[in-house]
């Protein structure tokens, strides 16, 4: 039993931290809400140069080779600065093709970033809703997921739906999901310049999260070999990722509190030294080191016990969702009034709390998802 | 027990309702079509409304008579409010004037203040705004730093910086608590003043909030003038006269929770909107909880009110009104988003705004944990706790916390 | 407009303080957890001297002819000592007889409480499930209500169903409820010692409360003309009833829990003194003062506006349901270790919440229906 | 990073698991049919269980091989306890002892005191308590009362009150921390020593909890006399030596979270048996956050064996995993109560019992608000409370709260 970092992880780590030191990405967020979004970098490239985008491409197609936890740790630290990269659209993307045996040609320029991904999320099945379905445009109920239709010859089809709210849609070159052919999942993946295919730019609140609504209408697809396990790991893998990549914002909103808490004076004493303020900062580091645990338990069993992946990515999304919308309200709370100021750095780690929980199903679908998952167990056992 | 009102209180209603029935057609239009969009229009519009109001009797209802008031009692003024809300006609511009810093004045104001500035301010003509709160003293206003050093001709010269001001920018005066002596314990050392908001020396710079929207401004005051004649209270006597206002904000927080919107009737009827939801069991617990919460703020306010009529003054424990209120409209917030998805965080969306205004507001007037602190205190008799500052100069405070830093 | 107490109101509460301190309550509660149920003194008597059975019976038929805020004041006081008075099932049983016509006969005896009659308490149907239904035996699930059939001649009836967990059944003369009839609610009242009724007394962790499980079939019972309305009303002034006397333990639980936290000293300081005690009893004075206010809006609405009652009663339940959990928990953490052992009050207090929570739908139910008449008047605006 | 056994582990476990399958039938029978009953012989078959187990080389695993132990690591350890709760036999009876006292006495005890208690602590033949907490200590473990004075022929006379005292009706000794000088400040006038459990002076009373059941002891001692031998680490250096024991302490509970019994695996078994709870969103909610706290618990465990494998020792933040475990427990027990009614109550549910259990639980060993001051001063390096009792004589410290109160 070892749960630690390897040397390898820290390294990785360590450079992500870096890579990312060189972009000033909270000038730039508050610059886009203020309207002027063309102050965002274009991050992408530093992606490349660092091999991000074929993290989890094995390494006969261009990739690194390496698994879900990686990933994880490079997100963290794009969370940590709120860093406007589009991996969550492109990591569980990559790992659909990579799972698909007739996906290799599409392998190489994802894993070198020549081209870009995005993952077209749907929800698998649970124990109370036997459908696949997608994040609604507007309102609470799910829709189903996109439907497929065989065009002929081998492995192309088309594909029909609507999916909103998509993670780095904008600017993808191909889309990947899934989609309901003859009451069957399968994987698709369209080119997003295809007829039939719109995406819908649009931003809502946190300024570095590009979002699309994508449209399709009988849009040529190849239908992937990948197995229905793949597709829904993809979605479990996407949990796994915006859960890491909430902890980095976690961990930055608890330093910059802790460091207010001990220099800021009230009545004479650092605030800091306050049970209020102690107990809610260590409250943020609760729930922190519990979402760092679960990441080491998601990454693990994305290979090492596939049948508890949904359990454990549901889990760390659950606490690194809470750990989030908890951390940044303690992040402005401890401020005090300037810490509700539009020059603050705390506004955007909220804005960031407040959009996260209702992307990819919410939290609160994640939160549902351990349930079922423990319930079915029960059945089971 | 009851609701209703007493006869003399109906007829009072009734008066209320003629006039504005009489008069609501000169009221400035702020909402839907024709609304005046242009800021400053708006300000000037609703200055001249406000004037009409306190003429019709409608401003000011427990201001005494010999100063423009109605002489009545919160009840009527409650009533007063009831019906303008009713006529769907905009309230007073300068709320936090008449409903607080002329009370002050007016209590601790010699007579020159009350006969010069009190007929301005209930007309509307003169806007005020309350200028207590700074960087270093949000929870701990006695820490307030703003320096007021008397000259040898006995005028008072300003230098410092006031922060969450609200209507700064367009008041004519404001009332603010500055340090005369930091020789002295941090509560005895400070002193009351009226200022000129338009005097060279007086900067005011909004004050953007999460919504990016400038609901409160900075104020800086760079060697601003005053004469004697703008001490309000007694020099030294600051922390008293402070005290008279925070009692008046506590009375409109106590008898305000459904003025600011936050009700449990607007909140289910966002979640009645989706099909889906108002079904979910879930969803449904978290509105119960809060709108429970909500709806027991809306009766604690007619209690206040109830023993205000009969002459008691509300407590500390009002406050706890505040903390109900905004944690129940932050929890309400969540809610509806998380029901609507995204599209409730989009930049026109009523729930994106208040979601961006509700931490501002939970800090503003002092943090929870200090009204928490002092209801404790006040109300349940626990004893304090340690306080590192007492009976220690102002001057020799700051120069340790400096040092512990 | 007048929210306060009026001098015979003020009257009546310290009447009901001065003749429930004539009992060893708390002493008795303990004693017959320990098994010696015999201990429980029988309070009942002290009731009727002090005209408590008919406080909502009208004067032409012996009652005090009072509104529901003054019984509200009286369960207060029982909730504040953990007195096991029966008045939780006899008062909404007798508001149901006092608002019936054709029970003139049954309401005297009741009124000076020469007879005891316990409420079955059936819960109005609400915007999500039709049905009028009872609280279950096991499990989640609410069954429906008792159903009764017309047995010929006038107003007579038989009854068959099963209600658990109802408060005070054991030992009660008569019982008064619901049961529905061609498909319709109809009021019904019940001997006890009828036919075909069997009521079996149980405690659970609570050893003040007499509950029994009431097992009717084919009982024989006069059926009411008590509006549909009034019988509604009858579960919302049990939870009316049930949200007094559980700020009454509140109040107990808060005035115990100060004056320990300013007596007690840990690293020289009074224990009152640090945020974390300091907070968290605020926090129970505020759930208090909101359940307080809460009060007053059920004691005005049941005959001031009846629309809302439903509204009022489920928001009373609610909040002091919440308020007794938090302060119950709170009165044993400020105190220590000590406050979890046996020969202290606080588990008493803890006991009662437990078990108070989950009878009578429990507070999760009045939760519900709050949200479930907003959404009904939100449809109606 | 992963969870499986290096073949050396792998190894260990396999030896584990050949014992435990060859002597299994020799352990006692605590549950279902032929269980033992009467609580005496309960205790008696387990010491002489742990004395096999001590034998086979399965209980002190980390200890010394000079002092009858295995000298392994952590991760075996817990193998061991995998393999034990795996053969569905009983663990130690004297976890305390083995877990947190004997280690004590390894490191600051002297040769005489290793050479004499540490054999039959482990063998189970003489089971031991911790005597640290008192009635006005507990969350404060410095401010302990009980009085040793210094007798003319070298002994100390122990004289005071100990309470929160597992296994106190049936040790044979105890480690209790006792004040040998209020003179000076409180942290430094403290003393460890050994205490005979049998000896005239010592009274041991039940004290009941919640349940009715008595989980823990008080400890009387009244003019105990003991030989200078029986000081643990030095006269004055009591609570560096106690420090030392709680850092086992928390070691313990770094470890031992799905001990206790509360996780997810059985809380989920209670919810999925009604199948109208299984589907409610409300329910679903709680339940789904619940158990996603407390599998982060499990693996924060295997996080804190990895640094303990590693030699690093765990800081105060493994109490942090108390927090989560028990208030995940006590929300936990709510649910499922919730679900099923009453009857969760009733005097046999396990249910009631655990819910019963848990308040105790969550104040023993010190308060979550102690916890979390520690956790925010020496993890998150918060400054400090003031602290009123710094530097003063102990004996002055006890007059003062007494003024104060």
């Amino acid at each position: 039993m070892n749960l630690a970092l390897s040397d390898e992880q820290v390294f990785l780590r360590e450079a992500a931290r870096g890579a990312l030191s060189r972009f000033k990405t909270l000038e730039a967020a508050r610059e886009a809400l203020d309207g002027n979004e063309s102050a965002l970098p274009d991050m992408w490239p530093a992606a490349c140069e660092a091999g991000w985008p074929g993290l989890l491409i094995d390494e006969a197609h261009g990739g690194a080779g390496l698994d879900a936890f990686d990933a994880m740790l490079v997100l963290g630290e794009c969370g940590r600065v709120l860093a406007g990269i589009s991996l969550l659209g492109h990591l569980p993307a990559s790992a659909i093709l990579n799972d698909s045996s007739n996906a290799a040609s599409l392998l190489e320029p994802l894993a070198s970033g020549e081209r870009r991904a995005a993952y077209l999320p749907v929800s698998p099945p649970t124990d109370v809703d036997e459908r696949w379905s997608v994040d609604p445009r507007h309102g609470a109920a799910r829709p189903a997921a996109p439907t497929a239709s065989a065009s002929g010859e081998g492995a192309s089809a088309t594909v029909s739906g609507e999916l909103a709210f998509v993670p780095d849609a904008p600017g993808a070159d191909l889309l990947v999901g899934v989609a309901i052919l003859d009451g069957k999942p399968v994987g698709v993946a369209i080119e997003a310049d295809a007829q039939g295919v719109s995406v819908e730019a649009t931003t809502r609140y946190d300024s570095t999260r590009s979002l699309g609504h994508v449209s399709l209408k009988d849009a040529p697809a190849t239908v992937l070999d990948a197995s229905t396990d793949s597709l829904a790991a993809a979605w479990h893998l996407a949990q796994s990722l915006i859960a890491a990549e909430s902890l980095g914002s976690v961990e930055t909103a608890l330093e910059v509190s802790v460091e207010y808490a001990k220099e800021r004076h009230t009545f004479g004493r650092a605030i800091g030294s306050y049970q209020a303020v102690k107990h809610s900062l260590t409250e943020v580091l609760r729930q922190l080191e519990n979402g760092r645990s679960l990441l080491y338990y998601a990454g693990w069993a994305r290979h090492g016990s596939p049948a508890e992946f949904p359990l454990a990515a549901g889990a760390a999304r659950s606490v690194a969702g809470r750990a989030l919308d908890h951390a940044a309200r303690t992040m402005i709370s401890v401020h005090g009034g300037i810490g509700a100021t539009w020059e603050h750095d705390a506004p955007l780690y909220f804005r960031r709390a407040q959009l996260s929980r209702r992307l990819l199903g919410g939290t609160a679908a994640a939160t549902d998802r351990v349930a079922g998952q423990l319930i079915a167990q029960a059945d089971a056992a | 027990m009851d609701l209703d009102d007493t006869p003399e209180q109906a007829a009072y209603r009734a008066d209320v309702r003629t006039w504005l029935e009489a008069h609501s057609s000169e009221a400035p239009v702020l909402q839907g079509p024709g609304a005046i969009e242009d800021e400053d229009e708006i300000i000037a519009a609703r200055r001249v409304w406000q004037g009409k109001l306190a003429e019709g009797g409608l401003a000011g209802v427990v201001w005494p008579k010999e100063y423009g008031g109605q002489s009545r009692g919160p009840i009527e003024q409650v009533i007063c409010n009831q019906e303008i809300a009713r006529a769907k006609v905009p309230s007073i511009l300068d709320a936090i004037g008449v409903g607080m810093l002329g009370p002050t004045i007016i209590a601790h104001g010699d007579e020159d203040q009350k006969g010069r500035y009190l007929g301005p301010m209930l007309h509307g003509d003169e806007v005020w705004c309350q200028l207590f709160s700074e960087p270093a003293a949000g929870s701990d206003l006695a820490a307030v730093q703003t320096r007021a050093r008397l000259q040898e001709d006995g005028s008072w010269r300003l230098t410092g910086q006031k922060v969450w001001t609200t209507n700064a920018q367009f008041a004519s005066y404001g009332l603010l608590l500055a340090r005369t002596d930091a020789d002295v314990p941090k509560h005895k050392g400070m002193t009351m003043f009226i200022v000129p908001m338009d005097a060279p020396g007086v900067t005011v710079r909004g004050l953007r909030q999460i919504s990016g929207e400038a609901e409160f401004n900075e104020v800086f005051f760079d060697d601003l003038v005053v004469d004697a004649g703008a001490v309000v209270g007694g020099v030294g006597n600051g922390w008293g006269t402070a005290l008279t206002t925070l009692m008046y904000e506590r009375v409109t927080i106590g008898l305000g929770g459904e003025g600011l919107g936050y009700n449990s009737t607007r909140f289910a009827g966002a979640i009645a909107q989706d099909a889906h939801a108002r079904r979910d069991p879930e969803i449904r617990h978290q509105l119960g909880e809060i709108s429970s919460d909500l709806l027991a703020v809306k009766f604690t306010g007619y209690r206040t009110l109830t023993a205000l009529q009969k002459g008691q003054i509300p407590g500390p424990e009002a406050g706890l009104a505040k903390v109900t209120i905004v944690n129940g409209a932050i929890k309400a917030g969540d809610l509806i988003a998380d029901v609507q998805g995204p599209d409730a965080l989009a930049q026109d969306s009523e729930w994106a705004y208040m979601i961006s205004f509700l931490p501002g507001l939970k800090s503003a007037g002092g943090t929870e944990e200090i009204l928490r602190n002092t209801i404790g205190e006040r109300v349940l008799g626990l004893p304090p706790e340690p306080r590192l500052d007492k009976g220690i100069p102002f001057s020799e405070l700051r120069s340790k916390e400096g040092a512990a830093a």
